[in-house]
Order: structure tokens, then sequence, then C-alpha cells
């Protein structure tokens, strides 16, 4: 019964073209990383809730579903039966194409990402640029938004946005430079396999600052708490999606997660040596906890996500004025110096990285 | 048709139309992001031409960075749209009647439809480089050899550039107040009250 | 897909020269239509040198010589500092007449 | 000295790091949460909760209409008629409370000589129609029935302290 079902389906299947069947094939890998992802994404506002509430002695959502597990969804269903209301004398296209245009870097960034040894979408050999370049694309979303919405608060928020995105973003290049000068690759999967060799020979030893950097600059650029001058509830109400509703609201709401994901897996990738074992040559070759394998990258990344939510709970928002001096003279400096300290230990042989 | 010959058409189309986008749009803002979408389409193009590094830098600078100047720049200048678009019906005529000599010219010189004076089509010699092939790499070799005082000098450009951005559009308010945060964290307990030993005034 | 990727499409160097051709034109038609808006007459001089530059990429590719995205690359490098320092007088200016016609900008003749 | 001090401090980021060991403590520690319709915090005999109009012990009802009650609401809320009855004891005809302008203060309660109004436990309650929120003199002695027990035993536990 199965055996001819897996026939007939084999036969559709050669009923294809080759060209297409590639296409099929590319289609189906990215549906792979997407579903789960986007469950991730929804999962990961629960877990928000959940933390945070747990850090204020409350025990969060836990009405819909065993101990609250079904609210994400709950929470979907409900702003997708919403109305998309759109404000008289906005830009109509520009207030749909927002959403979009946030949440489309987000997703497309992990065509890149190497899950486990040779498990990757596209092991393309500028990796780190591709990200770099799709991250950057992110900013469109928020100002397209802001001023699209015709309302004061979301344009003062866009421009806030926009102006500290570029700035984080500088912080954040020169620190991949850095770990690109350590692995010599722009290949993702280069680079975490030039981190092989247990704790000891992760990045993040040698490029301690550059990973402080990275990640801080990460929740800035992600417009998280304690960076969250975007939308600034107490001055601009909600920022850029004040005049939004309904399922557009959640798209940026999506694309906000979607983006501690990217970041929180981005670190992992780069500093801490992804799906690379903490234990390997600590342990015997064969031990269970010594191989590679999916569950440390996901592992590495579910700690820095917790972060993202552990910050959330603890910190109070920056000053603008603050952030902008913390990015320009603070993160940037910091970079820079780094880089000639690296080069220095790169010429002297110094350090895990062998040139 | 092969499918790059498709994805050429595509995104030739696409680059062409949003640059017309760009040309004849209403609004500043509308022409920023149009030409966003005209180099997000060139970069597309110049991935077909096995330029990846600089397909990926176009995006990365440009529509990271100079468009997002460039909206900044337009959302917050108080443009009256009707009074830029002054003359704008007037100049159609010898506008387009200007580019499309010179777009004629150029054809005539490049050859699609033209003599092919240069003998342009028959020029190919192309090599399709395997997925192993590094443009990044290639390009930094050849960058720090061969054209490294150059680059040096585009580093010096760029870095005249941003004092100079930053010396014209500094403005110095000296009515507003500031706060050092660094001082404000410093501060201990003991330093915020100062008690001062003064003679008690005598009552007449 | 190595028969895919063949190199036997009717697409070759002449199509490539052919839109840097059109994205030239049309910039140049820009140039004339927006007189008055110095903003638009920035973003037309980007395009111009987009279309220089896809003619530098196009013969590089089909000359096998990297030379060309080098020139690519300083082309953009200094294009990136011309919109810079051009929108930063571009707003010392605005902030001095409170427009951006470029009428205006020949105040000093007067 | 407290100059490396300050700036070892603030380079290892000191107090942040101490920030986040407080809320790493809270995460671990025991939830104050009440799980509302399931659980109930504890409630003082002294509650101001829904009115409810008494009656003594042989089922005549106390209220005298004095009428101190009207008058000392400062929501003016209340709003009591009279008559005077055949065997010649006043009584009310009519004695509403508009629940929307209650802030629910006590004063009647403080108010009242006979004991009569009383405000109950009572805090979950709901309208489904307008003009429900008009609690009157019926549906207060009906409340003031079903509750007696407990409204005196209330009474009875806060009066040590008058």
């Amino acid at each position: 019964m199965i055996d001819s079902f897996l026939a007939i389906g084999l036969d559709v299947w050669d009923w294809f073209p080759a060209d297409m069947q590639t296409l099929l094939f590319i289609i189906g890998k990215i549906l792979l990383i997407l579903l789960p992802l986007l469950l991730c994404v929804a999962y990961i506002t629960f877990a928000e809730r959940k933390v945070i509430g747990y850090m204020q002695s409350r025990i969060g959502p836990n009405r819909v579903g065993f101990r609250g597990w079904l609210q994400p969804i709950a929470d979907a269903l409900k702003l997708m039966f919403k109305e998309v209301i759109i404000p008289t004398k906005s830009d109509k296209y520009l207030f749909l194409i927002a959403p979009v245009l946030s949440i489309m870097p987000a997703l497309a960034a992990w065509a890149v990402i190497p899950f486990d040894r040779g498990v990757v979408l596209t092991d393309v050999n500028a990796g780190l640029l591709y990200v770099l370049a799709l991250t950057s694309i992110g900013v469109y979303g928020v100002i397209i938004a802001g001023w699209a919405s015709n309302s004061k608060y979301a344009i003062i928020s866009s421009l806030r946005v926009g102006a500290q995105i570029v700035a984080y973003e500088i912080a954040m290049g020169f620190a991949l430079v850095g770990v690109l000068m350590a692995s010599g690759s722009l290949n993702m999967s280069v680079i975490v396999e030039g981190q092989a060799g247990g704790i000891g020979s992760w990045y993040i030893w040698p490029l301690f600052p550059m990973f402080f950097v990275y990640f801080i600059s990460g929740v800035a650029e992600t417009n998280r708490a304690p960076f969250d001058v975007a939308e600034g509830e107490s001055e601009i109400v909600a920022g850029f999606h004040v005049e939004y509703s309904g399922m557009a609201f959640a798209i940026f709401f999506l694309a906000e997660y979607a983006n501690i994901i990217l970041i929180s897996a981005l670190t992992a990738l780069l500093f801490l040596g992804g799906w690379l074992s903490p234990f390997e040559g600590l342990l015997a070759a064969d031990h269970w906890l010594a191989g590679t394998s999916f569950f440390w990258f996901f592992a590495k990344a579910c700690i820095f996500a917790f972060c993202f939510l552990w910050f959330r709970a603890t910190f109070p928002r920056y000053r603008y004025d603050q952030i902008m001096r913390l990015g320009w003279k603070v993160f940037i400096p910091v970079t820079i110096v780094w880089l000639v300290v690296e080069a220095v230990m790169v010429v002297a042989e110094v350090g895990p990285w062998a040139v | 048709m092969t499918i790059i010959d498709f994805l050429f058409f595509l995104f030739a189309s696409g680059t062409i139309a949003s640059a017309l986008g760009v040309v004849a749009s209403k609004n500043p803002v509308h022409s920023a992001l149009y030409l966003v979408l005209t180099f997000v389409s060139c970069a597309a193009i110049w991935l077909l031409l096995e330029a990846e590094f600089l397909a990926i830098t176009l995006v990365l600078v440009y529509v990271g960075a100079v468009m997002v100047l460039f909206l900044f720049v337009v959302m917050m200048l108080d443009i009256k749209v009707a009074e830029m678009r002054e003359g704008f019906v007037s100049y159609l005529f010898v506008g387009f009647l200007i580019a499309f000599m010179m777009l004629a010219l150029m054809v005539y010189v490049v050859g699609p439809v033209g003599p092919d004076v240069m003998g342009i089509a028959a020029l190919d010699n192309a090599t399709r480089h395997t997925a192993e092939y590094s443009n990044t790499e290639a390009l930094g070799e050849i960058l720090y050899t061969d054209y490294v005082l150059a680059f040096e000098i585009a580093a010096i450009i760029l870095l005249v550039a941003i004092i100079a951005a930053i010396s014209l559009t500094l403005r110095r308010r000296p009515n507003t107040k500031h706060q050092s945060p660094a001082k404000q964290i410093k501060v201990k307990s003991d330093e915020r009250l100062k008690i001062i030993d003064s003679d008690a005034e005598e009552l007449k | 897909m190595e028969a895919v990727m063949s190199d036997t499409g009717m697409v070759g160097l002449t199509s490539y020269l052919t839109l840097g051709a059109i994205l030239f034109a049309i910039s140049v038609a820009g140039i004339f239509l927006n007189r008055k808006n110095i903003v638009v007459l920035l973003m037309c001089i980007e395009l111009m040198l987009l279309a220089a530059n896809i003619n530098f990429i196009a013969f590089s590719y089909y000359l096998n010589d990297l030379s060309g995205q080098v020139f690519v690359f300083f082309i953009l490098t200094v294009a990136a500092a011309e919109a810079a320092i051009g929108l930063a007088i571009l707003i010392t200016f605005f902030r001095t007449r409170h427009t951006i016609e470029i009428d205006d900008l020949a105040a000093l003749k007067e | 000295m407290n100059a490396i001090k300050y700036f070892i401090k603030s380079f290892s980021f000191w107090e942040l790091l101490k920030g986040l060991g407080v809320t790493g403590k809270y995460f671990f520690a025991k939830k104050i949460t009440v799980q509302y319709p399931e659980e109930k915090t504890p409630m003082s005999p002294r509650f101001r909760g829904l009115h409810a109009l008494r009656r003594y012990a042989n089922g005549e009802e106390r209220c005298i209409a004095c009428k101190l009650c009207e008058a000392v609401c400062p929501a003016l809320a209340i709003t009591i008629d009279s008559e005077e009855r055949e065997d010649g004891t006043r009584r009310t005809t009519r004695y509403d409370i508009d629940l929307f302008k209650c802030i629910y203060c006590g004063f009647c309660e403080e108010a009242c000589p006979v004991d009569a109004i009383v405000e109950t436990h009572i805090f979950e309650y709901h309208f489904e129609e307008h003009g429900q929120q008009i609690m009157t003199k019926e549906k207060l002695l009906e409340i003031g029935d079903k509750y007696e027990a407990e409204i005196a035993a209330n009474k009875q536990a806060d009066a040590v302290y008058r």
C-alpha cells in the first residue's frame, strides 16, 4: 500500500523536468528552514512573556492550552482576524509594503546559516558579507513604515531607528572584520570549522571585545531593550508601528523576534563555534557529548536569545543621545583598537589562528 | 532562452523600470525608494556577471547606508513638491530628445542594432568559474598588490569625506544645556552635600 | 545544473552595455526634467555612475580581467563620498535658505 | 585608590552585572501569582463590595428612611423615598443605589444608625443591560437575606475595633 503510494509519488516527481526538480528541491529546503524558524519566532514571544514574568515573580501566560503553550497561536489567530486600518493620507502602498520589507531580510539571511556540518541551504563564499548586507536592508522596513504612516510619532521613531541602526551597523561590521581576520574566510562553515578543538579555541576568547561589541550592537540593531528608543512608549507612544494594526502589526513583531533569533544564531556561529561541541578534545572522541551536532548550535543560540530577554527584564531604557554616544564614541573605537591588536597578534602568530 | 537569459531580462527590465521611477516620481521619497530598487536589481545583474563582492557591497554600502542618508535628508527637509515640479512638462520634450539621441548614439556604438564598429559582439573571453572560486579573494589579491596605492588614496578620500560632512553639518548651539553622564554616575553620596562652617549671625 | 549555467544564451556583452546605455540615457533625461530639485539631481548622478559601473563589470567579465571590478570599487568609494558631502552641503544650504531649489544656489551671482 | 576601584568597576560593568544578578535571582524565586478564579486572596471583614439591606431577626426591615446615607453619600448614588406605614412607623418605598455612581467609600454604612445598609464582600458581579446597575430596594434586601449570617459575623469581627 505504502510502496504503491511511494511509486506514484516517484512517478509524479520524475514527470517534472530536471530544472523544475532542482527548483522544487530548493523550495523544499527553504520551507524546511522557514517553518521551524517561524515556529521558533512564535514561541520566543511566549518565552519572553514567561521569562520576564518569572523575573518579576509572576508566572506569565498559563491559560491557553497546557501551561499556556498555545498562547502564541491564540495571539496569531486574534491578530489575523483584526482589521488592518490604513490611515487617511498615508502612502497606501508603502504602508503595506513596509512590514514585508522588515521581515524579509530577517528570514532571507538564514539562507547562509549552517545548522550542522554541511547542513546549510547555500554554502556561499561570501556568506558573512551577505548577512551583513541583508541586515542593513532591515532598516528600510522601519523607515518606510514611519514615513508612510503620516504620523509625527512614527516619523520621529523611524528617524531614531535609522540613525541608531546605521551607527551600530558600523561597529557590527568591524566586529565581523575581526572574525574574518581570525578565520581568513567569509564562508560561515569555514569560520565555524576554524574554531574546532573544544571550548578553548573558540573565537570568543581572543576576540572577547569584538564578541561583546557584536552582541550588544546586535541588541541595539534589533531595537530591543535597553536600546528600544524606537518604541519609547513614554515619549512616542509605540514608535514606527503606532498606526499599524492586525496582521501588519504582527509582522513587525515577528520581524523583531526573527532578528533576535538571527543575531543569537550568528553570535553562536561566529564566536562560540556553532555546532562544535565545547568538550571536543576534553572527552574521548566517541563520547556522545564530544561530537558535532545541531543540538550544540541550538543550545548556544538559545543562551543568547535568553540574554535578550534577560536584558529586557533588567535594564532601563537608554536615553537617545547616550545610545548614539555609546555607538560612535565607545563601540567603534573599541573595535578599531582591537582590530589593530588582532593584526599585531596575527603578524606575531600569537593566538589560535594560523595564517 | 536559458535561465541566465531569463534572469537578465527580468532584472534588466526591473532596473530600467525603477530608474524611470526615479526620474518620473513626483515625490522625492518615492524617487529615493525607486533608486534603492534600481540598486538592488542592478546588484542582481552584477551577480550574473560573477561580481559577487561588488554586488553585495553595492547593497551593503548603497542600499544600507547611502540611500538611508538620502531618505533621511528627503524626509527631514520640508520640500514643497509642487514647486519642485515646475517646468517638468516644458522640459519633457527637450530632455527626452537629448536622452534619446544619446541612447541612439551609444547603442549605435555598442552594437546590438548598429554595424558594431568596435567589434563588441564577438568579444567573449568569459570563463565561468566553479562554486569554489571566491570573487572576494581574487579581488582582494589584486586590490592589495597592484592597486594598493589607489586603495590608500580611496581610504583617504573617504576620510576626507567623513570630516567634510561632519564639519559642514556640525552646528554649535551655545545655548543648549548638556549633562555629563560619566560625572553623574561617578558622584558619591558624600560629594552631594557640602557642609560649610560659618559664623552664626549675631542678633543685634 | 551544469547544463543550465552554460553560456549558450542570447545575452552577451552587448546586452549588458545596452542596459548601461539605457540607464545612462534615463539619468540624463532625469537631470533635464528635475532641474529644480537638488536631491533628485544627486540621485540621477548616482544612477549615471551606476550605468558606468555596469559597463565596467560587464567588460571585466567578458575580457576576463579583474581590473574592471577594481575600478568599480573605487567608483563606489568616490560616489559614496560625493553623496555624503553633497547631502551635507544640501543640509547646510537648506538651513540658511529654507529651500533646495537650484535657482537659489546662484545667489552669489547677483 | 578610589579612582582605580571606580575604573575597574566601570570597565567590568559591575553595576550592570549586579542588575542582571538581581533579575537572575528572581527568575528562580518563588512565584507570587494568585491564580484568580481558582485561588483568592484573603479578605478583610471590612471589605467594601456590593451593598445589601439588612432585616431584624423578626423579618422587619431595619431601614427607617432617615436619609442619613443619602445625605452623606459623596457620589450622590443613593435615592430614597419614604412614607408612613399604617402602624405609624416610617419605612422606605424606594431605596436605589446607582452602582455606576457609587465609589464604595462605605460612608453610608458608617452613617446608618440602625446598621441597615451594609457593604458585603461580593465584588464579582456584572450587568448585561442598561438599568441593571440600579440596585433597587428589593434586590438589596434579597442580598441581605442571602448573606445575613456572613454580614452579621463580619460586623461582629469588626466590632471590637470600634
